[in-house]
């Protein structure tokens, strides 16, 4: 099994999410977070003082998938997250050696 | 017509004593009604915006206020007050205060002070417009739209009604301005968010209803400056008339909870508190008129319309009016003026006449009211989209692209 | 007992002709008590809930608030101030105020406008209560303990107060309710949490003490319409109570953070903010009768005897008031009003008698006020306990469940 | 000089008779003067702060009043109004306010309104000063300071003034305090900052302009009774003061708009917040003394000249002048001192006089204030300094260490 | 080396990290996040409209362990954090290769 | 490639970043969290009555790197958010088997 792990900007939360339930995806975990990259962070003003927010809103979505089901999953949020623009963001893909569902204690790929 | 003809018609048309005491009320009347706008509902909109659009929406209040303050004492005030032109519009006698001095009264009060209350109703009137138009309205745009919606429409209607223009003679009755400020802040709106043309994301997931409870509770005590106040004098109608502002407000919140509860299952905060606006904008031109009982029906009836215009129907206009300035203000300043028209006696206010067919005289002044607020507002909204645009480009990071701001620092940059 | 007999015997009985610089006053007062639950009172408790109930506790302060405000009108004002039934209760002659014109007069003031403020204050006394029963009350038994506790507790009480009733002849003290108001109220809502039994989380960690700060602001404020207002005139009487006021608060912000930081080794934000509002609740009775420099004795002693009882004594009662309306408004209430027999002095005001007795006599009244409000309170919970039931089901999603709504949604769906 | 002296010129020598319209407008003002600390300005700079330091800046403005209010009952109050000693200080003669009776008149009203009315001002002033000095400060070392600024800063500066001391003489005008109140704080802050030392990270990015915009509003309309309540009286003085005031607050806010849009290319939030308070600032010495017209010069001269110190002059002080206290009260008190010697018109207030070399006389005061202020501050917190030092240790985590709480606990425990 | 992500109802926290702490654990990191999965979501009312919330609120509990504690740890929070009801979340363990105790520049196990 | 995920302490934030930048990092994702360790929890006072917070605001900084820069990236990391007093924080190094960038769908370590 694998963990995917994508950051993507934040607007787009919705669409990849609905993207992935269709894709057949039943559950995955979201978190807000801050991105640093290529993309350029903006300057905010405050009594004429300019500070660089160099640290830009971003959403990380952990999905734990089967082996099997990795391409498919990479593909879907590639295709609903893409805007073609700097800061579209990245997906990490990493093993994972076991997976518990603590309601049932049930193990392996059924748990997922 | 004659709208809010008690404004000065409470005052003997002899008077012209200085009452120190109904100059203290009318102080204080001043600083209450700025409290509505400054800051209440800047934090009341504000607390139903997102949080990357708050600092735009708190501007848009703040910075509406005070240039309607200015533009009011350089012109506006004029073409409110000054002499009458042909029953439509003031004079230029009064601009920039020329022929006031430290001594002229009006009525019992020095008219610095009136220039001050009737500055600060122009202010009201035109915040409140700015609810429909939020996270999409270029910053430019709207400070144009003040300047010029402040002139050439609220000042006319100001004229109309209060300054001995056409509608004065008409008869028809509302107290603290049902039509002039909330009737015609809604038309304005709801034209104005038809021309800017919908967010590309529309919704009111507020972002925070503290915010917006600030807001309500500075609004509701405000109103009483804003009700009372129009007695424009301490005594026996400015005191119903504070009675019935509370009746309104309270009423009104029932008058959305109970439906909302029943049909929709569970009565929120952000129900109850627009319904006690809805109340308060409809007792709003009834205060001074009508029994206190009869004032707890009209502050439940106008918000139950408002309710269910805001639930039901809203959504057929097509029109994103972002925070229901039409569903709130326009419909319950439409039902407040007509409610009036039924409930108004006499025995309250031995200074006004309930004529036989006072109905037929609010709805009458309510349309010239409407049309005359929609034609030129549109005409106002269709001339900066022209020459400058309207919309902003960027929706998704409106505060910081118009601002270089951002409302929350929380957790940031330490 | 007499309790707040000067909220009329300040007015001379022959008083019959309007005076509009004492309208003027009240108007402000009035709107000033509304300032303090409206937005103040909801925004101080709403600070220090949870922020998954902020939205339960914001509304019912609000909701509160309008209920009284039309229960008032309906009946309560008759119960209060209606002819008088064997000192106990008012009739029904001003029901719906059928018996009140717009020339009527309460002394100097018009009576609608005395209507109103005492409408205010009942609203006030139940607001209070809701704090003590936040995180776990149905909203729908708070809607009927609502109407219940003003018709049935408050509107009696202050009948024998202030309405001519049997403790209105005793000589008691009590310039503008701390038995009446606080210590009732403080006691209500002991039982109330008493029955309703503890969270299952029982804790106050304030989620957001800045939106506190801004309750306590406006409390503060608003207690000067309170407390000065409660001459209902304008004059030297209103103006040491307004000066006695701001010193009661004050020093019972000191008499809290003292021996906090001394015992406790920090002086906290809520634990000044706490004793401001004790210190005005120790003066309320007291405001209008004793030396300032008397007052910032009882705004000190006051407020240290509460941060006492809510530090060390609260937990020995085992009863989750929640945000300490006993510990605070009950105690400090009953140690103002017999603070207030030792220090009223004929040199501040001269329509009051000190009696040789007056200590027993504050005591005997607060023991009467809180006798009566502990068990018709109970009562009251234990009927709707009975026929609705009190307790919410879900107290996880308090918000969420019974209004459907949650305070914040910063950075939730963009 | 005379600052002031309209505070009690305004009122005829031989006014003795209470006027109840009068003293209700001042206790208006009271309550409204209170209203811009508390909760205002504690808002208003809570917001500017960092979310882990927003308990101790909310600390800091409301303790101060506090202790403000206390040490002008004991001391200050007599120190400012005392009999003359060498027009230096007042006598010990009002220590307690022991020879002030419920009878006592200030001109038309009760002494013991005055009294206060003049503590709030002096609490308003010593609330102003935290703002250099917040993310830093040990909270005893400002304890220590409040009191003895009250009273050996402040006190002394206000009877030069008001209390009939050396320079009530000289023929200065100041209506409200631009140079008592403004100009005092803003030097003191300066002084105070660069004792006190910069903080490690210096930097203002606010936490909440919302919060900020809460402040803003209540000062706002705080500083009606602020300047029309410094008329001491109700009627037209007092009503072309608060169109001024107004007005001065809505240049202000264009005036630092307009250039920031120009030059900086955004108009932000927080400019347009900043220019009110410096418009309103400005104002102060002049509202009652100006025409309307002039109203807007006076604040929107003030505030540019605020915005371009604040963004291009300040950073040349090497001062962490944290909230820019000197920057806009400093600043904006003197320029507005200074113009109001060039607008005061005898046609607006016939009680004063515009000398040939008012200007001159305008300097000259506020030098004197200034140096005053810069000294005596100085001593005083060199004096904390020595015996208990001033700054704390933990900058990162202030509230927690010093009050042991934090401003929000969002999503914390449950 | 394993990295234990666990993701739980938010309320079992502080039972979770108790049962954890007396099973010998002493180090965790803890993270808001928003969970979605077959648990429904709830619906929020503003004016009439009614807005879906569908991902709810969830803890991500993250601890690493050595290879030999990894079970007792899964079972200490299988316990700790069951309710039976849906929506009780889900136990990941991921490989770990090296960890880095800042403070002591240490590596390895002990540096956990 | 690897993930390089540490927890450290929030003020060092500023200092960890400028130091990954100068090392020739080119993103980062960055997520607030709470940390459990043997650092000591502090004590918050409500009206006399004691509150225990036993977490510890933390920063978690993840970084995504090619094998050959994962000793560089600690050291740097290391050096950078040391204070040398408890709670310093860890570094985590997770396997990762696959990148994608989202823009343009590049696999690999071009992708980082
Ligand atoms: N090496 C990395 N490790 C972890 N996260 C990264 C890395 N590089 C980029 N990111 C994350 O991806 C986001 C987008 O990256 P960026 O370089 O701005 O644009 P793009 O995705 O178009 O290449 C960043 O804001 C950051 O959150
Ligand atoms: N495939 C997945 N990948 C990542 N997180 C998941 C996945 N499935 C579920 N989750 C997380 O676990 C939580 C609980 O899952 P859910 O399906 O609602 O109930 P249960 O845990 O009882 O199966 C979700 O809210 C989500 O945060
Ligand atoms: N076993 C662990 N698994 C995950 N995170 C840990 C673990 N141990 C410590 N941490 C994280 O590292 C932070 C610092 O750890 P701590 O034990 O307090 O100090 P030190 O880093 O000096 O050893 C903790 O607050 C926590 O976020």
């Amino acid at each position: 099994m694998k963990k995917i792990e994508a950051i993507i900007k934040p607007f787009k939360l919705d669409e990849v999410k609905d993207a992935l339930v269709e894709a057949g995806i039943g559950g995955m975990t979201v978190t807000e977070v801050k991105g640093f990259g290529q993309q350029k962070g903006h300057t905010e003003i405050y009594r004429g003082t300019e500070y660089v927010i160099d640290f830009l809103p971003k959403i990380k979505i952990e999905v734990v998938v089967r082996d099997e089901d990795v391409q498919k999953v990479i593909d879907t949020i590639v295709k609903s997250a893409q805007t073609g623009r700097v800061g579209d963001g990245k997906i990490f893909v990493i093993p994972v050696e076991e997976v518990v569902r603590i309601r049932t204690n049930e193990r392996g790929e059924a748990a997922i | 017509m004659r709208l809010v003809i008690i404004l000065s018609g409470f005052l003997p048309a002899f008077a012209s004593e200085l009452d120190k005491a109904d100059t203290a009320w009318i102080l204080v009347s001043n600083a209450l009604v700025t409290l509505m706008v400054i800051p209440g509902l800047a934090l009341f909109y504000a607390g139903l915006s997102r949080s990357k659009s708050a600092v735009n929406t708190l501007s848009m209040s703040i910075v509406g206020f005070a240039i309607a303050s200015v533009a009011w004492l350089i012109l506006g005030h004029s073409l409110a007050f000054g002499k009458d032109f042909l029953g439509f519009v003031g004079g230029l006698d009064k601009a920039l205060l020329s022929s006031v001095s430290i001594n002229s009264l009006q009525g019992t009060i020095p008219e610095y002070l009136f220039v001050s209350f009737q500055a600060a109703f122009a202010g009201v009137s035109l915040a409140l417009i700015s609810g429909a138009l939020i996270e999409r309205l270029k910053f430019s745009a709207w400070l144009v739209f003040s300047l010029l919606w402040v002139l050439l429409v609220y000042a006319p209607i100001a004229h109309w009604v209060w300054g001995g223009g056409f509608l004065a003679k008409d008869g028809a009755l509302d107290f603290a301005g049902g039509a002039v400020v909330h009737l015609n802040a809604g038309v304005s709106a709801l034209v104005g968010a038809l021309i800017l043309g919908a967010r590309k994301e529309s919704s009111i997931l507020p972002h925070s209803l503290p915010l917006t409870a600030v807001g309500t509770g500075l609004l509701w005590v405000g109103w009483f400056g804003f009700n009372a106040g129009s007695a424009l004098s301490s005594g026996a109608i400015a005191s119903i008339a504070l009675l019935n502002t509370n009746l309104g407000a309270s009423a009104g919140l029932l008058g959305w909870m109970l439906p909302e509860w029943v049909i929709r299952k569970k009565p929120t905060l952000l129900g109850m508190m627009s319904g006690a606006v809805a109340g308060l904008v409809g007792i709003t031109p009834a205060a001074g008129f009508v029994m206190p009982a009869d004032a707890i029906i009209i502050g439940f009836i106008s918000s139950a319309i408002s309710f269910f215009f805001v639930t039901y129907l809203k959504h057929r206009l097509y029109v994103d009016d972002a925070l229901d300035v039409f569903g709130i203000h326009g419909i319950s300043g439409l039902i407040g003026a007509i409610l009036t028209g039924i409930f108004a006696t006499k025995s309250v206010n031995d200074s006004i006449n309930v004529l036989p067919n006072q109905l037929f005289i609010q709805i009458k002044s309510c349309i010239a009211v409407a049309i005359y607020s929609a034609i030129m507002s549109a005409l106002i909204f269709l001339l900066i989209k022209a020459i400058f645009g309207l919309r902003s480009k960027e929706e998704q990071a409106l505060d910081i692209s118009l601002h270089g701001e951002s409302a929350y620092n929380i957790g940031g940059k330490t």
